[in-house]
């Protein structure tokens, strides 16, 4: 009865909705600022699609949201994210607190178990408490706060980085000392240009340009270490609050 | 009149002892009180033109306007309560719109006011509802060339050469009747029909008012456009020097 | 994503009717090749198809070519196909894939003018608004599982701005100064990113108008699913023009004096 | 009040081809607080009076956000304002959404002109008992538009509506022709000046019951502001300078404009004034 | 299994495997196809109709399954009745293609049916349109359809001129599917045609022993000649084919 066996067989698979565009993102916390970035390169297969494709977003003046994966789902998903915290600024004039939106994402995330964003998302800013703050998604909502995290294309070669750097694993103190707790932001902000040349070098995906996303708590000091950055652009709406910068760098184009 | 306070005339679901739809009548009430509209089928084309009454001088001028365009080719004035005005419109586009999706071809306009009839018709059936409160003008160039309909608050519809509905609609219906309109063009149509409206105005001379002008024929290449300012204002003085010696 | 839209959406397998040479390209399942791919099902496909689209931005606006090929797997249908449309007055797209499903796009914009043009208030869509909606719809349907098979150009300018821009079945997006779907992303877009990178405001209409008939030969040289009868649209602040019909000019003469394939001299 | 038979429903012409239910639905406007708008070249401004309940009530909310670049104020029924406003919230969104372009100002006045006219068409709805004065900006510029129930929309120079606007419009037809080129600072004053017209006597405009909204740049009494300009209301202490820009009723100035007293406002509009003094409260829904 | 069906046919569905055609001259048009249906290889009906009347003046040449074809152009023939008779006009060859076009190109998943429409209306005269497989609509002056097409496309390329008449197009069409049906074993049969102009719809038709034909070879003799005649003798044409290589 060749018909049973055919008709038990799943149907034939005619379209994949899904596809990867490359790329890789990150983000580090520190004591009262938080760094997110990404590169601006989109690919698919050995195609580079465009040089310049954000993925790095400013949602509100504390947070930043960072996605990776297919491109469609992510520019779909920040679309909808971002209506959220509009209705929530209807409803509460103010905006919502980041770890509020963590929990959005999870749900909103998890609402697609079944047909998923096919999306990394990395979300980072300023608690209320006035510390940074990086939370970290799975495609489907399985979330957590973290000091760091890189995502992507690049993750495997960008996070054992980080791990050593952030987190000082396989590093040894000298006698007497201890690892600092929080890195300054001049630190951070070299190891985020760092980890991203060197994906760049080893990663077809990675490249193009970089963007790197600071936000700083109310009267944070990091402040005067953006002074000199070359090309810092301010992205703050209000005032007396936390403050959003952004810092766009090249990286190579082969 | 002999309608009111019989109770015959509280609902459009209701018949009077001798056949009359008072509800029907009550709504073009409502469209004889409003500023007159015309429209003239003409050569090539048709222009439409609204005596629009402007109730405070705060109104930003030009903009808030009673010509709608359905389609393309196809625009609509209408006299009597603006929102229904506005509804109508609405319909009208989405059965344009509709026609498109089954013929994949421009709707004639026919086919428009034929469609507009049966709905307008449809809120004199009913208690639930009340009957549209305006005239409808529908001008167009179609296949069939220029075309010009009324639709009433009855639901019935007519074509015309020259049509005027609203306060005005007797005289201005004189005025069109001396017309040769199927001489006429476009470009000379917009002339008449800005001293039409000028004309019917004097009767509510103590009232403010605006003219609003419309046109579509072979001078827009089919389209349907508000009549560019240059010409709309030669038009309004050519109006305004034909009311004195009119007079 | 590869030059035969039969295949776009698909895992890739060239050892399977490489040439793409049946309209309705059966293929086997490849297995999975990400965490989701169970998920899906459904059936379509591409079956009267169009091949590359080329944009490029230049100092007045933007250009745009494509063939006027519409195939049937192999078979070259119908060669009086156009495949650039204008869509209002500052806006044109060209489209790759299927051309029943572009010819229903383009019905759905003529519509969406239409709505526009009726508000008679001043508001226009200019092309980045065409390519949101455009991108809009094409994500929904394949979040419907139900995908437009196209991948879409979108060029225009309006209000002094040029917006060039891509989107395609599954939604994707991207904009840059030069873009080529299907094979031309392959062939002809190395070559529009040498000619055109860092000279978009410099490039001329005369210049433009070279490279892109240049790339439109190689791809003529070199896919499979072309004719050498093509259309130019060009967008400027002035509105969109689009082209007759041209004919490339090829050059086969070198040909006559080749002799076999190797050792052969007569 | 005068009764007939022909103003009990809304699906009913009166002989004369009136519609009863809307005129009284106007009226309901007219029970609110009055509210101010007026446009310039550059901005459009907004100004509302908040009344309380009582001393120890807060004051009501008279203007609502709808996007960035569009704002309401309110006269009449709030919480059919608030059903309106959120509709508004959602066409906005909806434009974003898929066009990624701020709503046209027009097509969403236009979208609720629409939504009210069919409940002054079909039996067992009731016209809306709110009208809005809707400011905003877009590719064509600043706007402003009155919405009322009876389903129609206008753009105006400078409109006032709620209770005793009509004195308020008397002032802003003494001066609308001055407001092209204004300030936004002048044009605040004059909206102020309007909305003094009409308290009732012995009232007074106060940070505690005037609210302010506008669009455009940044006023010189306004701080963070996104160079955008978008919508922002500005209530409390912030209104402080715009009250103290504000000439003397009593003054030169006032009587030069040769604006009539508010007292006046019972001789220009009786009807309007005896609703004004019947109701002080915004009409609240009950049940 | 991976293989799937190319036509998407059931087993034991109803297949106009089939040659149609349709050509536009200057007064009307002319329209042809084959007579064959088969369900497998065998022949279901060797003198099908597929020439379908959608209207006074508009007919429909149906390639694809039987039972798609028919359906859709009933509901096409329902429509245009309900149009004519509402609107007081005859439809339009663009209108009937239009509804033909959007019945296809929404149902496309379940259908199999290649359709071209041909007739003759008063605002354009004479006009053939084809919808493929997917469900686009194109005009063309000529159009070919159905699996015998594919082996004309060259013919038909090199034979049609614009500006012919009435009795070359009939000719064109007579020739192209005697062509297709010698090639296409889905196809075959009679011809059956109709030209359409603005008086009528006249019927043509060509047996099955009537066909134009064609170079079909050399003549093939069997071995009956006797054997006693000298090989050499025996003149060129006697040779068996597998000797001559």
């Amino acid at each position: 009865m060749p018909d049973m066996v055919s008709l038990a067989q799943p149907q034939q698979r005619q379209f994949n909705p899904y596809a990867d565009n490359g790329g890789t993102i990150l983000a580090i916390a520190g004591a009262d600022f938080t760094v997110i970035a990404g590169d601006t390169r989109q690919s698919e297969g050995y195609s580079i699609q465009t040089r310049y494709a954000p993925k790095v977003f400013r949602l509100t003046d504390r947070a930043v949201l960072a996605v990776n994966g297919f491109a469609a789902d992510g520019n779909m998903f920040v679309k909808k994210v971002r209506q959220r915290l509009e209705w929530y600024r209807h409803a509460h004039a103010k905006d919502m607190p980041l770890r509020a939106i963590a929990r959005l994402i999870q749900t909103m995330l998890y609402a697609r178990r079944f047909f998923p964003f096919y999306v990394y998302n990395i979300l980072g800013g300023i608690e209320e408490d006035g510390s940074g703050a990086v939370y970290s998604f799975d495609p489907v909502g399985s979330y957590e706060r973290e000091a760091c995290r890189a995502a992507g294309a690049a993750q495997s070669l960008v996070q054992p980085f980080l791990d050593n750097q952030i987190y000082f694993k396989n590093q040894v103190p000298a006698p007497g000392m201890a690892h600092p707790v929080h890195l300054p932001l001049s630190t951070v902000l070299s190891l985020v240009i760092d980890s991203f040349t060197s994906a760049t070098e080893r990663h077809i995906e990675v490249g193009d340009g970089l963007e790197m996303y600071v936000v700083l708590a109310k009267g944070s000091t990091a402040i005067q270490s953006l002074s000199t950055v070359r090309g810092i652009q301010e992205m703050t709406v209000t005032e007396d609050g936390e403050r959003v910068f952004v810092i766009r760098r090249e990286l190579k184009k082969d | 009149m002999t309608s009111i306070g019989t109770g015959y005339d509280l609902s459009a679901s209701t018949y009077s002892p001798d056949g009359r739809i008072f509800q029907v009548e009550y709504a073009n009430k409502a469209v004889e009180n409003s500023g007159t509209a015309i429209g003239l089928r003409v050569k090539d084309g048709v222009v439409l033109a609204v005596e629009k009454l402007v109730h405070s001088k705060l109104l930003v001028p030009g903009v808030n306007r009673r010509i709608q365009t359905v389609d393309r080719h196809i625009g609509l004035a209408t006299a009597g309560l603006l929102a229904d005005g506005r509804h109508l419109a609405n319909r009208a586009r989405d059965e344009a719109a509709s026609f498109r999706d089954q013929y994949r071809q421009p709707p004639p306009l026919k086919q428009i006011a034929d469609r507009l009839g049966l709905y307008v018709q449809a809120y004199t059936l009913y208690s639930s509802v009340r009957p549209f409160g305006i005239s409808t003008i529908l001008g167009a160039v179609d296949k069939t060339g220029p075309a010009l309909y009324v639709v009433e608050p009855s639901g019935v519809f007519h074509g015309y050469h020259g049509a005027a509905v609203g306060k005005g609609r007797q005289l201005a219906k004189t005025e069109l009747e001396k017309l040769k309109l199927s001489e006429l063009t476009t470009r000379e149509a917009v002339k008449e029909a800005a001293r039409i409206i000028y004309l019917v105005h004097e009767d509510a001379k103590e009232k403010e008012f605006e003219l609003e002008m419309s046109w579509v024929g072979d001078e827009t290449n089919g389209i349907h456009l508000p009549v560019p300012k240059d010409l709309q204002t030669a038009a309004e003085q050519a109006a305004k020097a034909a009311l004195e010696t009119f007079e | 994503m590869d030059h035969f839209p039969t295949n776009w959406g698909r895992p890739r397998n060239d050892a399977y009717d490489p040439y793409g040479t049946y309209p309705i390209a059966h293929r086997p399942n490849n297995g999975p090749k990400d965490a989701f791919a169970d998920a899906v099902q459904r059936t379509q496909q591409p079956i009267v198809t169009g091949t590359s689209v080329l944009a490029i931005k230049y100092k007045d606006g933007i250009m745009m070519a494509a063939d006027n090929l519409a195939s049937y797997g192999s078979l070259a249908r119908f060669k009086d196909i156009q495949r650039l449309q204008p869509v209002g007055a500052h806006t044109v797209i060209g489209a790759g894939g299927d051309m029943s499903d572009f010819q229903y796009i383009q019905l759905m914009l003529d519509e969406l003018i239409i709505d526009e043009f009726s508000a008679q208030d001043g508001h226009t869509l200019g092309p980045a608004e065409v390519h949101e909606y455009l991108a809009q719809v094409m994500y929904a349907r394949r979040s419907k599982m139900n995908p437009l098979w196209n991948s879409i150009l979108v060029g225009g300018v309006k209000d002094g701005k040029r917006f060039l821009a891509y989107v395609d079945l599954l939604g994707t997006t991207y904009s840059a100064s030069t873009l080529a779907t299907g094979y031309g992303a392959y062939i002809a877009q190395p070559l529009l990113r040498t000619a055109v990178e860092g000279k978009e405001d410099i490039l001329t209409e005369e210049e433009a108008y070279k490279i892109l008939e240049q790339s439109m030969r190689v791809l003529y040289y070199r896919d499979a699913r072309t004719i050498d009868k093509y259309q130019v649209a060009t967008v400027t602040e002035k509105g969109v023009y689009i082209s007759e019909s041209r004919r490339l000019d090829t050059n086969w003469s070198f040909a006559e004096g080749i002799r076999g394939y190797g050792a052969q001299t007569q | 009040m005068f009764r007939n038979t022909y103003d009990s429903d809304n699906t009913v012409f009166s002989p004369q081809g009136r519609l009863h239910q809307v005129e009284y639905a106007l009226e309901a406007v007219k029970q609110g607080s009055a509210a101010v708008g007026l446009r310039s070249k550059t901005h459009s401004v907004l100004l509302a009076l908040k009344r309380s309940t009582g001393e120890l009530a807060s004051y009501q909310q008279k203007m609502f956000r709808i996007d960035d670049h569009v704002g309401i104020a309110i006269a009449g029924l709030t919480s059919d304002a608030r059903v309106l406003s959120n509709f508004m919230r959602q066409q906005a969104m909806s434009s974003k959404m898929v066009f990624n372009r701020p709503v046209p100002v027009n097509r969403l006045v236009s979208a609720i002109a629409d939504k009210a006219q069919v409940n002054t068409q079909e039996y067992g709805r009731r016209p809306y008992g709110v009208g809005f004065l809707v400011i905003g900006q877009d590719t064509t510029g600043p706007h402003l538009y009155e919405f009322s129930p009876s389903g129609n929309s206008y753009e105006y120079y400078a409109m006032s509506i709620g209770a005793r606007s009509q004195s308020a419009k008397t002032y802003l037809e003494k001066h609308y022709q001055s407001f092209e080129d204004a300030s936004v600072e002048d044009l605040i004053r004059h909206g102020l000046h309007a909305l003094r017209e009409t308290l009732q006597q012995d009232k007074e405009l106060t940070t505690n019951n005037t609210s302010i909204g506008l669009v455009g740049p940044a006023s010189v009494h306004e701080k963070a502001v996104p160079p955008t300009g978008s919508f922002r209301i500005l209530e409390g202490e912030a209104i402080q300078p715009f009250l103290d820009s504000m000439i003397a009723k009593e003054g030169p100035a006032a009587a030069q404009a040769g604006v009539p007293p508010a007292t006046a406002a019972t001789t220009v509009q009786p009807a309007e004034a005896a609703a004004g003094a019947a109701g002080d409260e915004d009409v609240q829904m009950t049940g | 299994m991976d293989h799937v069906d190319i036509n998407r046919l059931k087993t034991g569905e109803v297949n106009l495997g089939t040659s149609i055609m349709a050509v536009q001259f200057e007064g009307g048009v002319v329209i042809g196809a084959d007579s064959r249906t088969t369900t497998g290889s065998y022949i279901a009906n060797r003198v099908t109709d597929k020439l379908t009347y959608v209207h006074d003046r508009i007919y429909c040449c149906r390639s694809g399954s039987a039972a798609d074809t028919q359906a859709v152009a009933d509901i096409v023939h329902y429509a245009l009745q309900m149009y004519s008779q509402t609107a007081g006009e005859p439809p339009t060859v663009h209108h009937a293609a239009s509804v033909f076009q959007k019945l296809c190109y929404e149902n496309k998943d379940q259908l199999t049916a290649g359709i071209i429409v041909a007739g003759w209306d008063k605002e354009v005269g004479p006009s053939v349109y084809n919808i493929p497989l997917g469900g686009g609509l194109f005009r063309q002056p000529w159009a070919i359809g159905g699996s015998g097409s594919t082996y004309v496309y060259g013919y038909c390329d090199a034979t049609y001129r614009d500006g012919w008449g009435r009795d070359e197009c009939i000719n064109f069409v007579k020739n192209t599917l005697a062509l297709a049906m010698s090639r296409d074993g889905s196809s075959g049969g009679v011809i059956r045609m109709c030209v359409i102009t603005e008086e009528k719809v006249e019927r043509l038709f060509v047996p099955g022993d009537e066909l134009p034909r064609f170079w079909e070879g050399r003549e093939v003799l069997g071995e009956a000649v006797p054997k006693k005649q000298p090989v050499g003798e025996a003149g060129i044409g006697l040779v068996p084919m597998a000797v001559e290589a």
